[in-house]
């Protein structure tokens, strides 16, 4: 495929890690030599790749957050602002990394630690482009899943050895949010993995490129409960519950300063890329563009959409505000896993019909893509109906005006928040 | 199996198992033992991988370090009488020999029997061959367990709900 | 197979991001839970009700502005009211004007920030609140055309108002008069229908009119219990007998309608100063006092140094917070015999243990929130 | 317009309920027994006059005695009044608490003990509001920390002709 198998052709990276293989096996290595060396390299670009794009989107995070207030944001360090990562950086590792008397001082040092490998052991199964995935294990997006529930224990060992009450109610409250979400995002994504039928991330992208459709077309319910439980995985607003600056000073991490700080600030926005890189391998065509990717190399789509996706985090946070622990919990258990049940049962339904009728993919991927889209809005609305949601008594109601003086306008009649 | 890779990664995985099972019963502190408990799941999880058991290795790790272990960690928080130590008991030395002979007893065995190398060859797809006999083969065990669970959920609904009716109900 | 849980002791406060300043609430949590919560009060407190004694009754104008900082105008206007009852001096009509236009425009200023603050305990990153900001920054803009000061105004005298507002203040006026609607109905369809902030706030720190007037609160917190209660209407001061406008009231008595009433009464007060603005006359701007008073050498028209007669008087206002009311006592001598002033921000957080006991640690913010105190004015 | 009760018109009210009750009437303000506040209070909140909501409850240091001020008014018929209470008892002032009334008076009627050290019988949490426990003294009180011989506030402004009040001496030119 491509013309100029050459080293140089950079649109495949999978070539200059070839060329270098050949390379060392004829200065004679013995033959584990060239896989440790290619999966260095993969390792020391990936992490690469991670540290400069979160530094660049520190800044592009608050400068966004700035111009929704209406205001600058950051612009003194650097032109424009634009080292204000690597001012942080700086700040972080300067700062004295205090640990309190009473804390558990092994658990309190290795919570940050616990955190920050899961957020970077995610990327082996990411493929950024053709070819470009560190490990292919073909049940990539379940390890997704499983890495993603080991920060649950690093977030109490942070809550519970740091010795201080609002840690404590942040490690709970977060532990709490993780699992009752972690089980609507299993059930979003098998919805894509019955229709697609393989667990391999980089099956996906063949899918969706195959049938030159976005998952997210056919399935739209998965992919909107896939993103309110990663935000809910990756703790950031309008679920950032354990760390709501209004209640719990800073949640699980208030008692840490310094570096250690600075892995918990990090790891949430390795989880957030990591969550986004899936997002747009489930659902949006991975690093394929309609055949934009002959052209231009595979990994650049990949981390154009994956940015498009963080902006929208970005301007989640800017707007939304916070919902309270139990209606998080509420929502989780009362509304998405129900809708996550009926999404399974239409899609293994749709699936077997296709799989047996032996139907060709033009035909019917149009009728599945028109069924799922009136399901997911016509269910979403009925059963928000179902547990009161819409009602009159909870709709946003100005407040009566009037002349009489002395007046009892009280009715009482409002019911608690559902 | 042979190829030296595995072999380093067996003996690492295995150490790294082993040393954390006996930091569990080792070390004085309660939450310091559940978060060795934990190490050594992904220990076991990371020799399933070697052995080529991707699926089981990742369900390993889902399963028990990502659930099991909070299981643990709930039941030892909200324990009020638990004090944070692993209790001092007079019972140790009897409790060492006793682990001591069975730990030989199972190495002489493993060791001497001539374990026969089946021909067949390593499946590709794990996933796959595992869902395939599930849902085929053993469909009954797996319906029976799935029943068996969700009696156990709604028990435990059960014994919180009447419990906490008065408080929950109204507000 | 009760969990024996022993409750534990958290501290929000004083030094707290959602506190609206230096304010600190004990909380006894069980669990989530609330199961007690003890405010602790003071950090604040300066006794200006001491330091008045000392002064005399111009010199107490500035202590006015920094009781309750975020409505200085109200504050002078109560206090000047206050003086002028016990001395009986009638403020010419363009004085009434000028006061009625600084003390709506002050209304609509505080409001910005308690219906941006309560957003903010709701849960959103500052959004709202900077937009407020931006329009409160608009009137601090004409403030300072008026009186020199932003805060802390200082703006009104005991007979009349300071100074006259520059020829470029109307049309200033008129202008922000035509856009700020617009930001409000923008806000409304923005916050008010906001569902998550429904769910956050909607039958949170639910109070009867009963309870509302028995605990005597007042302003947004008595008319979100749905009593139709304006002083504004009520007790007419200044120019309000000559303006057209409604009095906002809520239904069900929770943190949703006091943010509502407020948000209501912000488009009041604009349609007020669209009258104000075309009605107002020309003419003095101090009343004369009589000769009875100390004459200072030069201008006749403000006396350096007031003596009222011996005797107490009692005159409140609307503040954007509830009743503001000044209780002086005079001894025929030139500083207040009695100076105590009546704040609402006080009295409103009598009911703050029954609005948070029961409530999760959310909850309690969102309640601070919706009773929307200033600590300079808790504290005095 | 709100219609100001003259104190005479409140004390005839008050004397037909109870007669001994009043013990003077001015055109500002009904002087009213200490003992019989509570039945007046309860009396004037249920009677006919309807004063419901509680304004405001100040302490007031009259040197020789001290007085407590109700300001109330009345919501349905827009009418206000106010009535006074004193004692000369200048060590320990003890009052009856009106919080079982209006439990609005709660965190007023706690001020008032906190800076005019006057103590009210039947509050359910008499303690200190702003100064911590363990503060001497009462700040409000006219002889709180006086110079020997110098009453607080300023009676006449330095150089300032016209009549001087006796007893109380200021920094004189």
């Amino acid at each position: 495929m491509p013309i100029l198998a050459k080293w140089y052709d950079f649109r495949d990276l999978g070539n200059a890690i070839g060329a270098l293989q050949d390379q060392i096996l004829d200065w004679g290595a013995p033959d584990w030599v060239p896989y440790v060396v290619s999966g260095i390299i993969g390792v020391v670009g990936i992490l690469l790749w991670l540290l400069v794009s979160q530094i660049i989107f520190i800044w592009i995070e608050r400068r966004v957050i700035g111009l929704m207030h209406n205001r600058i944001g950051p612009n003194r360090v650097g032109p424009m602002g634009l080292l204000q990562g690597v001012a942080d950086a700086i700040k972080l590792l300067l700062k004295e990394a205090i640990t309190p008397r009473a804390t558990d001082t092994i658990l309190f040092w290795a919570a940050p630690i616990a955190i920050f490998i899961p957020a970077m052991v995610v990327f082996a199964v990411i493929p950024f482009g053709e070819g470009m995935v560190l490990s292919d294990l073909d049940v990539g997006v379940l390890f997704f899943v499983a890495i993603g529930s080991i920060n649950t224990i690093a977030v109490f060992a942070a809550g519970w050895s740091s010795n201080n009450k609002f840690a404590l109610i942040g490690a709970m409250r977060q532990i709490a949010m993780l699992i009752s979400y972690e089980l609507v995002q299993v059930f979003a994504i098998l919805g894509v993995v019955i229709m697609v039928g393989s667990m391999r991330m980089v099956d996906f992208v063949e899918w969706q490129s195959g049938n030159d459709v976005w998952m997210f077309a056919i399935q739209p319910l998965a992919l909107v409960a896939f993103i309110i439980a990663g935000l809910v995985e990756v703790n950031r607003s309008p679920a950032d519950i354990s760390e709501a600056e209004s209640e719990l000073i800073a949640g699980f991490h208030t008692e840490y300063s310094g570096i250690k700080f600075g892995f918990f600030y990090a790891a949430e926005y390795f989880a957030t890329f990591a969550l986004c890189g899936v997002i747009v391998t489930l659902f949006m065509g991975g690093w394929t563009l309609w055949g934009l990717e002959e052209w231009v190399p595979g990994f650049l789509i990949f981390l154009t959409k994956l940015y498009a996706v963080f902006f929208i985090f970005i301007w989640a946070r800017g707007t939304l505000p916070r919902l309270r622990i139990d209606q998080l919990m509420a929502f989780s258990w009362k509304f998405l896993l129900e809708l996550m049940f009926v999404n399974i049962l239409v899609v293994g339904l749709e699936t077997l019909i296709w799989r047996e009728g032996g139907y060709d993919a033009a035909t019917v991927l149009p009728i599945f893509a028109a069924i799922n889209w009136v399901l997911a809005i016509g269910l979403a609305i009925f059963w928000a109906r179902m547990l009161g949601h819409g009602t009159a008594s909870s709709a946003g109601k100005r407040a009566t005006l009037t002349q009489e003086l002395g007046a009892i306008y009280y009715e009482g009649a409002g019911t608690p928040g559902a | 199996m042979e190829d030296t890779g595995t072999v380093v990664a067996f003996w690492a995985l295995a150490i790294i198992t082993i040393g954390s099972a006996f930091m569990v019963a080792a070390v004085r502190n309660l939450i310091h033992a559940v978060v060795f408990l934990v190490l050594s799941f992904l220990g076991v999880a990371g020799l399933y991988i070697t052995l080529s058991a991707d699926f089981v290795g990742v369900v390993q790790i889902l399963i028990y370090s990502g659930a099991i272990a909070i299981l643990v960690i709930f039941a030892i928080v909200l324990t009020p009488q638990a004090g944070r130590d692993n209790a001092e008991t007079s019972m140790r030395l009897p409790a060492v020999v006793l682990s001591g002979l069975v730990a030989t007893m199972l190495g002489y065995a493993s060791i001497d029997t001539n374990w026969s190398i089946s021909d067949r060859p390593g499946f590709e797809e794990t996933a796959s061959a595992i869902g395939v006999a599930l849902l085929d083969k053993y469909i009954l065990p797996f319906e029976i367990a799935a029943a068996l669970m969700l009696v156990a959920m709604l028990g435990a609904i059960i014994i919180v709900r009447d419990e906490g009716t008065e408080g929950a109900a109204e507000d | 197979m009760t969990l024996k849980s022993e409750p534990y002791v958290i501290n929000v406060g004083p030094q707290h991001p959602s506190t609206h300043g230096v304010f600190r609430l004990r909380l006894t949590m069980d669990g989530e839970k609330i199961i007690d919560a003890e405010m602790i009060i003071g950090y604040l407190h300066r006794s200006m009700e001491k330091l008045a004694e000392e002064r005399t009754y111009t010199q107490n104008i500035p202590f006015t502005d920094r009781t309750d900082y975020l409505a200085a105008m109200t504050g002078n206007l109560a206090y000047v009211m206050a003086v002028e009852k016990m001395m009986e001096i009638d403020v010419p009509e363009r004085a009434d004007w000028l006061r009625t236009i600084m003390a709506e425009l002050q209304r609509f200023a505080s409001h910005c920030m308690a219906v941006g603050t309560f957003a903010n305990d709701c849960g959103t990153w500052q959004t709202p609140v900077m937009h407020m900001i931006r329009d409160r920054e608009k009137i601090l803009d004409l403030f300072e055309m008026a009186c020199g000061a932003r805060l802390t105004t200082n703006y009104m005298r005991i007979g009349g108002v300071s100074r006259d507002i520059p020829p470029e203040f109307l049309p200033a006026l008129a202008v922000l008069l035509k856009d700020l609607p617009k930001r409000v109905k923008e806000y409304e369809d923005l916050l008010l229908n906001n569902e998550i902030i429904i769910a956050r706030s909607r039958g949170i720190a639910k109070l009867t009119p009963e309870e509302a007037i028995a605990y005597s609160l007042s302003g947004p917190m008595l008319r979100g219990s749905g009593v139709a209660w304006d002083l504004r209407k009520a007790d007419p001061y200044a120019a309000y007998d000559k303006v057209e406008f409604d009095i906002a009231v809520g239904t069900n008595g929770d943190a949703y309608d006091r943010f509502a009433v407020r948000m209501a009464e912000m488009l009041q007060s604009l349609r007020i100063l669209e009258q104000c603005a075309d009605m107002i006359t020309e003419g003095p701007i101090h009343a004369r006092m009589s000769t009875s008073t100390v004459q200072p050498v030069g201008d006749p028209v403000a006396p350096l140094v007031i003596r009222p007669p011996e005797g107490e008087a009692y005159a409140r206002i609307e503040s954007p917070r509830g009743e503001l009311g000044f209780y002086i006592v005079s001894d025929g001598g030139i500083a207040p015999y009695r100076f105590h002033i009546r704040a609402p921000s006080f009295i409103n957080l009598t009911p703050l243990k029954k609005m948070t006991v029961g409530a999760t640690i959310a909850d309690a913010v969102v309640v601070l929130g919706s009773v929307d105190i200033v600590v300079g004015e808790v504290d005095r | 317009m709100t219609r100001l009760l003259a104190g005479q018109d409140i004390a005839h009210q008050i004397e037909q309920k109870y007669p001994e009750a009043v013990v003077d009437a001015q055109p500002e303000f009904a002087m009213v027994k200490a003992d019989k506040l509570i039945d007046v209070c309860t009396f004037l909140r249920d009677g006919d006059l309807d004063f419901k909501f509680l304004n405001s409850l100040t302490a007031v240091d009259r040197l020789d005695a001290f007085e407590i001020v109700y300001h109330m008014t009345s919501i349905s018929l827009n009418q206000m009044g106010s009535i006074k209470i004193s004692t000369s008892e200048r060590e320990k002032p003890v009052f009856p608490s009106v919080t079982s009334v209006w439990p609005g008076a709660h965190l007023q009627e706690r001020e008032a003990y906190d800076l005019m050290g006057i103590v009210f019988e039947g509050h359910p949490d008499l303690r200190r509001i702003f100064l911590w426990e363990g503060f001497a003294g009462w700040p409000l009180r006219k002889d709180y920390l006086n110079m020997p011989g110098h009453m607080a506030g300023l009676e006449r402004f330095p150089g300032e002709p016209g009549k001087k009040l006796e007893g109380r001496g200021n920094v004189d030119a």
